[in-house]
C-alpha cells in the first residue's frame, strides 16, 4: 500500500514528531503535558523502527519488536509516572513544575 | 535451553527468584512485625552474593542478546558488594515506623533495578541494553518517590522518570538511526558494519547523549541535584553509587567493543564532556550547603574524572575505569553511611549540622573524614589509587593537557571535601549532634564501607585480576 | 492517504504542544497515536497497529485523561514557558531538526522498499518465544520482570499510610 | 626486614601504639620512644651507610630492596639509599625527633596532634627512601596532607585561611608533579621495553627531548612549590606563622626539602637536557626568591613571619645552587639544605618557646630576654649565627660551597645572579642582627616577662639535639660533604653529560 513513498518522508515525519516532543518538553510547565511530549518522541522512534524493518531488512523482525516493546515500555513508564504525579498532587494541590520547584539549585 | 545455560543466567535467575520468593514471604508475614523482612532479605542476598563468586563458565545465549564472561561476572559480583553495603546502612530507616509497612517493596524494587542492570551488562544487543536500562530506570523512580509525605520525595520521583524517559526516548532515537544504517541490533553485527558516515556519527551523539543523561554528565545533569536531595538518603547512595557504577560498566563495553570503529569520534566528544564535567561538577559542589546535594555534585565531578579512564581506549584504561568505580563504590558508600547514621537518628543533613561532630562521634567523623579523603584522592586510601590509575590510563594515549586539568580539579575538589572535614574537626559548636550508636547493620555497613576504602588500595591483587579480565574482552 | 495521515500527525503533534489546555492536548496526541497506527496499517504491519490501538491509544492516553481530570480545574489553562524561553526551545529544536533532516536525507537509503509478505501473527509469536538468533524470548521474559517491578512500585507510591490518614482524619 | 622499611614501619607502629594510649603522659612518652628509635635507627643507618663505603661497595644506592606491587603498570615498592637520602633520613629524624619535645605540652586533642604529626614524619621518610616515581608521589602526598588538620586544628591566628592555603597550594603542585611523573612513566623505556617507575631504570633511558622540554617546567615547578619557588612561595609565610611549633619546625625543616630533593632526583636528574636549556628561567625565579624572601624577612615584625620568609630565601638558595648544575654547587646545595632544617626548626622551637612564656611574637614588644631566659637566649644567639653564615657553623659552610659553585660558571648572566644571591648574606645578617639586639638586648619592655622562667628540660632536650647536630656540621663537614659528595659525583656526571648536545643561551 505504501509503494510509490519513499522512506525518506517517513523519516522527515519521524524526525519533525521527535522534535516537536524536544520542544514540548523544554516549554511546558505541566507535569502531565511534559509526560505527552515523552509519548510523541517515543511515538517518533517507533515510526522509525518500524520503517527501517519494512523497507530496508523486511527478512527479520527487529524494528517490529523493538516498536513493540518501547510502547510495553512506555506504558509501564507512563503509569509509575502518573501514580508519581498524583501523589504529587494530593501533596502540592498542583502538578506544574514551578510550583513543584521546592529545591533551588 | 539446558541446565547449563541456567548456571550461565544464575546472577539475574537467583535475584529474579530472590524477588519471588521475599514477595512469598511477606505474604506470611503479619504486620506487626514487617522488620523481620530486614534479616531475611538481606541474608538472602548475602547468600546471592557469595554465589555470584562461584566460577562459572562463560558463553553467549539467545543467539547473542545475552553473554556472559568473567569480566561481567566480575562487574555484577562489584555492584553485589557495593548493594550489600546499601542494605546494610538502609536497615536503620526501614525499621522506622512510617516505613514499616513496605519494607519488602523496597527489597523487591531494588532487586528490580539491580536486575535491570545485570541485564544491561550482559546485553549483546540494543534491544537488551534498552531493556535492561529501563528496568533499572522506572522503579527506581518509585524507590526516589518513596517517602510519599514528603514533598521533595515526590518530586524526585517525578522528576527522575521524567528526565529518564526523555533520555531513553534520545537514546532511541539514536538506536533507530543505529538500526536504519546497520540492520541489526545486535552487538557483534553492528561493530563489524558501523562506519563513519555522518547519520551514523549523529547516531551515536543522540545515544551518548541519552547514556550522558544516566551517568550524569554535564550538560545532562540537571536532574542529578533534585533528585539526590529530595530522595531518601539511602536510596539516593544506591543511585549514585550502584546505578552510576553500572551506567560506567555499561559505557565501557559499549565503547569499547560496538562503536570501536568511531573512537576517534567519542574519544573527542568525551575529552571535551569530561573537562566540563569535572568543572562544573566542582563549581556547583562548592557552594552546596545540603550534604546530599554536595555529594551529587561531587559525584558529578567523578563521573568527569570517569571519562578520562575511558579516554585510553585500551586495556589499561577499562581497567583503571572499572578499579575506579569499584573505589568510587566504598567511598562514596562511607561517606552515606555517615550521612544516612546521622540523619536516621537525627533528621540532621547540613554541612554546618556537622560542625564539632568529632568530639561527639569520633568514629564516624573519622569514617567521613577517609571518604572525603579517598573521594578527594589523597593517599594512603584507596581513592588515590584510583585515580592514579585513572589518569594514568589517559595519559597512556596521550592527553596530558586533559591529565593536568583533571588533577587540577581534583585539588579544586579537595578545598570542598576539606571543608567537610574542617567543619567536623575544626570548627566550633555549641550543640553538636549529640553522641548515639548505631544498630548492628549500619555499623557493619561502615565497617565494610571503612575495610574497602583501606584494603583496595594497598592490595594489588585485586587491581591484578581486574587486569586479567579486561584483557580478555578487548577484541 | 499516506500524506493525509502525515500532515496528521505533524499538526497534531505541533497542536499537542502548544496547546493551553491539557485535555485538549490530551485529545489531540490521542489524534496522532490513531494516524500513527493507520500509518502501521499502510505498512502491513497490523499486530502492530492493532497494540498501538489497544495499548497506546487505549491505555495510555486513557491512563493520561483520567489522571488530567483527578488533578487539574478543566477550565484552567496550563501554564507555559516565557516566551524567551519557548524561542530559544523552538530554535534548539528547529536546529536539531533541521540538522538531522539532513544528514538523513543525504545518507541516501535505498528508497523503494522491497517486496515482502506481510508479517503473519504466527511469525511473531515463532519469534517471540523463540530463543536463537533474531528471537525475542528473553526480552519477553526481562520486559515481565519489568512490568512487575513497575506494578509493585507504582502500589508504594500511591498507597497511603495509615498514619497519614489517621492524622489527617484527626484535623478533620 | 630492611633496615629502610623500618622507617615507614615504626611510625605506623607509633601510631597504633598512641591509639591504645590512655592520657596525655602515656602519648607524648610512646611518641618521644618512637621517634627516638628512629633517631637511633638513623645513626645506625648513617653508620653503617659510612663503614659500607669503608669496605668498598660502590654501588650508587645502597640497602636496595625492590618488590612488585601493581604488577600491569609495574609498579614496585623500591627502596635504597645514597650518601644524599641518608643526610636527608638522618636530618629528618633529628628534627622530627626535636619536634616531638618541643611540642611536649600539647594538651587539646593530643592523641590527635601526634598521630597527624607522626604521619607526617612517615610520609617524609618514606619519600626519602623510595626509589619508585609512584611510591615517592604517594609518600608525598601522605606527607602534605596532614598539615591541614595540624594547623587547621592547632594552629594560630587565621589558622583555617592558611591551613587550606597552603594545603592547595601544595596539591597543586602535586597536580603539576603528577603530569610530570606519568610524562616520564610512558617515555620510561625505549621503544617495545617495559615502562617503569623506577628512578635508576629510568635514568639509564633517554627520553626524547621534546617531551623533556614539555614535563621539565612541569617537574620543576611541582616540586618548586614545595621549596618555595617564586611566585609559588605564598603560602610559605602564611602557613609557617600559623602553624604549631613542632609543625613549623618540621615544615620548614624537612618538608621543604622534598622540594629541593624532589627537584634533583626527578627534575634534574631525569630531565637533564631540559634542565640545561631552561635553568636560566628558573634561576632567575629563584633567584628572586632568595632576594626577596630575604628583604621580606626585613620588613616583617613578627618572629614567625621572620623566619617564614628568611626559609623562603634559604630554600630559594638552594634550588639556585641545584640550577647551577656543577658538583661544588649541588654539593652546596645539599649541606644548605641540611644546615637550613636543622637551623630553621631550632629558630620555630625557640620561637614556639618564646611565645609559650611572653604570649606575643611581635618583636618591638620584647626585650631584655637574655637577662630573663638566658638558655633559650644563647640559644637564639647560636641559630641566629648559624643562618647568618658564621664560620664554624653549619651555614657557612653551605653558603661558601654554593657559591663557590656558583662562581665557576663564567658568563655574564650566571656570575650577575650569584652576585645578586651573594646580597642575601649581607640582608640576612642585617635582620638577624636586627632581631638578636631588640629580642634579648635592651630594657625588658614588660614587667610580667620578669617572672618567666629559663627553658624545661624537655625544651632543652629538643634544642639541645638541634644545636649539637648544627656544630657537628660546622666543626666537621667534610665527612658530611664526603657522604653527599661520592654519591653526587656520578648523578652531576650524568646531568652533564649531555651538556655537550646543548648549546645554553648564555
Amino acid at each position: 500500500m505504501t509503494q510509490g513513498i519513499p522512506l525518506n518522508f517517513f523519516l522527515i515525519i519521524s524526525t519533525l514528531m521527535f522534535f516537536i516532543g524536544i520542544f514540548g518538553f523544554l516549554t511546558r510547565r505541566n507535569l502531565i503535558t511534559m509526560l505527552m511530549s515523552i509519548e510523541l518522541i517515543l511515538n517518533a522512534v517507533n515510526i522509525n523502527f518500524v520503517v527501517f524493518n519494512k523497507y530496508l531488512y523486511p527478512q527479520q523482525l527487529h524494528g517490529l519488536f523493538f516498536s513493540l516493546i518501547i510502547i510495553a515500555v512506555a506504558a509501564a513508564e507512563a503509569a509509575v509516572a502518573i501514580a508519581i504525579i498524583i501523589n504529587i498532587y494530593r501533596n502540592f494541590k498542583s502538578i506544574d513544575v514551578d510550583n513543584v520547584d521546592e529545591m533551588k539549585y | 535451553m539446558v541446565f547449563n545455560d541456567f548456571l550461565t543466567m544464575r546472577h539475574e535467575l537467583i535475584l529474579v527468584c530472590m524477588i519471588l520468593l521475599v514477595l512469598i514471604i511477606d505474604l506470611c508475614v503479619s504486620k506487626a512485625n514487617k522488620t523481620v523482612m530486614i534479616p531475611v532479605a538481606i541474608s538472602l542476598f548475602l547468600i546471592h552474593t557469595i554465589i555470584g563468586f562461584l566460577p562459572a563458565q562463560s558463553g553467549v545465549l539467545f543467539g547473542g542478546a545475552y553473554h556472559s564472561e568473567p569480566l561481567t561476572v566480575l562487574m555484577k559480583n562489584i555492584l553485589n558488594i557495593g548493594v550489600v553495603i546499601v542494605l546494610l546502612q538502609s536497615a536503620a530507616w526501614l525499621q522506622k515506623e512510617e516505613n514499616r509497612e513496605k519494607i519488602s517493596e523496597f527489597f523487591m524494587i531494588m532487586w528490580a533495578t539491580l536486575t535491570g542492570m545485570y541485564f544491561m551488562i550482559s546485553s549483546g544487543d540494543f534491544l537488551m541494553l534498552y531493556l535492561g536500562l529501563e528496568l533499572a530506570t522506572i522503579p527506581m523512580a518509585t524507590l526516589a518517590a518513596y517517602v510519599h509525605h514528603q514533598t521533595k520525595s515526590a518530586e524526585a520521583g517525578v522528576k527522575f522518570i521524567l528526565s529518564s524517559a526523555l533520555s531513553s526516548g534520545i537514546l532511541l532515537f539514536g538506536l533507530s538511526m543505529i538500526y536504519g544504517t546497520c540492520g541489526s541490533m545486535y552487538f557483534d553485527t553492528i561493530q563489524t558494519a558501523y562506519g563513519n558516515a555522518p547519520l551514523q556519527v549523529l547516531a551515536f551523539l543522540f545515544f551518548f547523549s541519552g547514556m550522558a543523561f544516566k551517568i550524569s554528565l554535564v550538560p545532562f545533569h540537571l536532574w542529578t541535584a533534585d533528585v539526590y536531595e529530595g530522595a531518601p538518603v539511602n536510596v539516593t547512595s544506591y543511585f549514585s553509587v550502584i546505578s552510576k557504577g553500572a551506567s560506567a560498566f555499561i559505557l565501557i563495553i559499549v565503547l569499547y567493543t560496538v562503536f570501536h570503529s568511531i573512537a576517534y569520534l567519542w574519544k573527542d566528544v568525551l575529552y571535551i564532556i569530561s573537562i566540563i564535567t569535572m568543572v562544573v561538577g566542582n563549581l556547583f559542589a562548592l557552594r552546596q550547603q545540603n550534604l546530599k546535594r554536595f555529594l551529587a555534585f561531587s559525584s558529578i565531578a567523578q563521573a568527569g574524572f570517569l571519562l578520562l579512564g575511558l579516554l585510553g581506549a585500551n586495556e589499561v584504561g577499562m581497567t583503571a575505569t572499572i578499579y575506579f568505580v569499584l573505589v568510587y563504590i566504598f567511598s562514596n558508600l562511607g561517606a552515606f553511611g555517615v550521612v544516612s547514621a546521622i540523619h536516621a537518628k537525627t533528621g540532621k543533613e547540613n554541612i554546618s549540622d556537622y560542625n564539632g561532630l568529632y568530639k561527639t562521634n569520633p568514629l564516624l567523623s573519622l569514617l567521613m573524614m577517609l571518604s572525603m579523603f579517598s573521594l578527594a584522592g589523597i593517599p594512603p586510601v584507596a581513592g588515590f589509587f584510583g585515580k592514579f590509575f585513572l589518569f594514568t590510563s589517559a595519559a597512556s594515549a596521550g592527553y596530558y593537557w586533559l591529565v593536568f586539568i583533571a588533577v587540577l580539579n581534583a585539588t579544586i575538589s579537595l578545598y570542598y571535601y576539606l571543608m567537610v572535614v574542617k567543619a567536623m574537626f575544626i570548627n566550633k559548636n555549641d550543640n553538636p549532634i549529640p553522641y548515639f550508636k548505631s544498630d548492628a547493620y549500619t555499623r557493619v555497613g561502615l565497617i565494610c564501607a571503612a575495610l574497602g576504602i583501606f584494603v583496595i588500595g594497598f592490595w594489588s591483587q585485586i587491581y591484578e585480576i581486574i587486569t586479567s579480565l579486561a584483557f580478555g574482552v578487548i577484541k | 492517504m499516506f500524506y493525509f495521515l502525515a500532515a496528521m500527525v505533524i499538526v497534531f503533534s505541533i497542536l499537542t504542544v502548544t496547546s493551553r489546555k491539557v485535555l485538549r492536548a490530551a485529545t489531540y496526541l490521542l489524534f496522532v497515536l490513531i494516524a500513527t497506527a493507520a500509518i502501521y496499517f499502510l505498512l502491513e504491519y497490523t499486530f502492530l497497529a492493532a497494540v498501538q490501538l489497544t495499548v497506546y491509544a487505549g491505555g495510555i492516553v486513557v491512563l493520561i485523561i483520567f489522571s488530567i481530570l483527578l488533578t487539574s480545574r478543566l477550565s484552567e489553562k496550563a501554564p507555559v514557558a516565557s516566551v524567551r524561553q519557548q524561542i530559544l526551545s523552538a530554535l534548539a529544536a528547529g536546529a536539531g531538526a533541521v540538522l538531522t533532516l539532513l544528514t538523513i536525507l543525504k545518507y541516501g537509503f535505498p528508497q523503494e522498499s522491497v517486496a515482502s509478505e506481510p508479517t503473519s501473527a504466527v511469525q511473531i509469536g515463532n519469534a517471540l518465544t523463540s530463543y536463537n538468533r533474531d528471537g525475542f524470548a528473553l526480552a519477553f521474559e526481562v520486559i515481565s520482570v519489568l512490568l512487575l517491578a513497575a506494578m509493585i512500585g507504582a502500589i508504594v507510591v500511591a498507597r497511603r499510610e495509615k498514619l497519614k490518614e489517621e492524622e489527617s482524619n484527626k484535623e478533620l | 626486614m630492611n633496615i629502610l622499611t623500618l622507617f615507614v614501619v615504626i611510625p605506623v607502629l607509633t601510631v597504633i601504639a598512641i591509639l591504645f594510649s590512655k592520657d596525655m603522659k602515656q602519648t607524648r612518652l610512646i611518641s618521644a620512644i618512637g621517634m627516638g628509635i628512629q633517631l637511633i635507627l638513623a645513626g645506625i643507618l648513617v653508620y653503617s651507610y659510612l663503614g659500607m663505603r669503608k669496605a668498598g661497595i660502590t654501588d650508587e644506592f645502597l640497602f636496595y630492596f625492590d618488590a612488585l606491587w601493581f604488577k600491569t603498570l609495574n609498579i614496585h615498592y623500591t627502596i635504597g639509599v645514597d650518601g644524599i637520602s641518608v643526610a636527608m633520613i638522618a636530618l629528618t629524624s633529628i628534627v622530627v625527633f626535636a619536634g616531638v619535645f618541643a611540642s611536649w605540652t600539647v594538651e587539646t586533642l593530643h592523641k590527635e596532634f601526634f598521630i597527624s604529626l607522626i604521619v607526617l614524619a612517615s610520609g617524609v621518610f618514606g619519600f626519602f627512601i623510595s626509589l619508585d616515581l609512584f611510591t615517592m608521589f604517594l609518600f608525598y602526598e601522605i606527607a602534605v596532607i596532614p598539615m591541614y588538620l595540624l594547623i587547621g586544628i592547632w594552629g594560630s591566628g587565621p589558622k583555617e585561611y592558611s591551613a587550606m592555603k597552603l594545603t592547595l597550594m601544595l596539591m597543586a603542585g602535586s597536580a603539576l608533579l603528577f603530569v610530570a611523573i606519568l610524562g616520564i612513566y610512558f617515555y620510561s623505556a625505549p621503544a617495545g621495553g617495559q615502562l617503569t617507575f623506577n628512578l635508576l631504570e629510568i635514568a639509564k633511558n633517554k627520553i626524547p627531548i621534546e617531551m623533556q622540554r614539555f614535563l621539565f617546567p612541569f617537574a620543576f615547578i611541582g616540586f618548586g612549590i614545595l621549596g618555595a619557588l617564586f611566585p609559588f612561595h605564598t603560602w610559605s609565610p602564611d602557613g609557617h606563622a600559623s602553624a604549631p611549633t613542632a609543625v613549623s619546625m618540621l615544615h620548614a625543616g624537612v618538608l621543604m626539602k622534598l622540594g629541593g630533593y624532589g627537584a634533583f632526583r626527578v627534575a634534574l636528574y631525569l630531565l637533564p637536557e631540559a634542565a640545561h636549556e631552561q635553568a636560566w628561567i628558573f634561576l632567575i625565579l629563584t633567584g628572586i626568591s632568595v632576594v626577596y624572601g630575604a628583604f621580606g624577612a626585613i620588613a616583617q615584625k613578627d618572629l614567625k613571619y621572620i623566619n617564614a620568609y628568611s626559609s623562603v630565601s634559604h630554600c630559594g638558595l638552594v634550588l639556585f645552587a641545584l640550577l647551577m648544575l656543577n658538583q661544588a654547587a649541588m654539593n652546596g646545595a645539599i649541606i644548605q639544605m641540611i644546615s637550613h632544617g636543622l637551623m630553621t626548626a631550632l629558630f620555630f622551637a625557640l620561637i614556639g618557646m618564646i611565645y609559650g612564656r611572653t604570649h606575643t611574637r611581635i618583636v618591638s614588644e620584647m626585650g631584655g630576654l637574655m637577662k630573663i631566659m638566658p638558655f633559650l637566649g644563647v640559644c637564639w644567639v647560636i641559630a641566629g649565627m648559624a643562618s647568618l653564615g658564621l664560620p664554624g657553623l653549619s651555614g657557612f659552610v653551605a653558603e661558601m660551597t654554593i657559591f663557590i659553585g656558583s662562581f665557576q660558571h663564567t658568563d655574564t648572566f650566571h656570575r650577575f645572579m650569584t652576585i645578586l644571591a651573594t646580597t642575601s648574606i649581607v640582608v640576612t645578617a642585617v635582620y638577624i642582627l636586627r632581631v638578636v639586639g631588640a629580642l634579648l638586648l635592651g630594657p625588658v619592655k614588660n614587667d610580667h616577662f620578669l617572672e618567666l622562667e629559663d627553658a624545661k628540660w624537655y625544651e632543652r632536650l629538643s634544642t639541645v639535639t638541634l644545636i649539637l647536630s648544627i656544630a657537628a656540621i660546622g666543626i666537621a663537614p667534610l665527612w658530611l660533604s664526603d657522604m653527599i659528595g661520592f654519591s653526587l659525583a656520578p648523578m652531576v656526571d650524568k646531568i652533564n653529560s649531555v651538556t655537550a648536545s646543548i648549546a645554553g643561551i648564555f
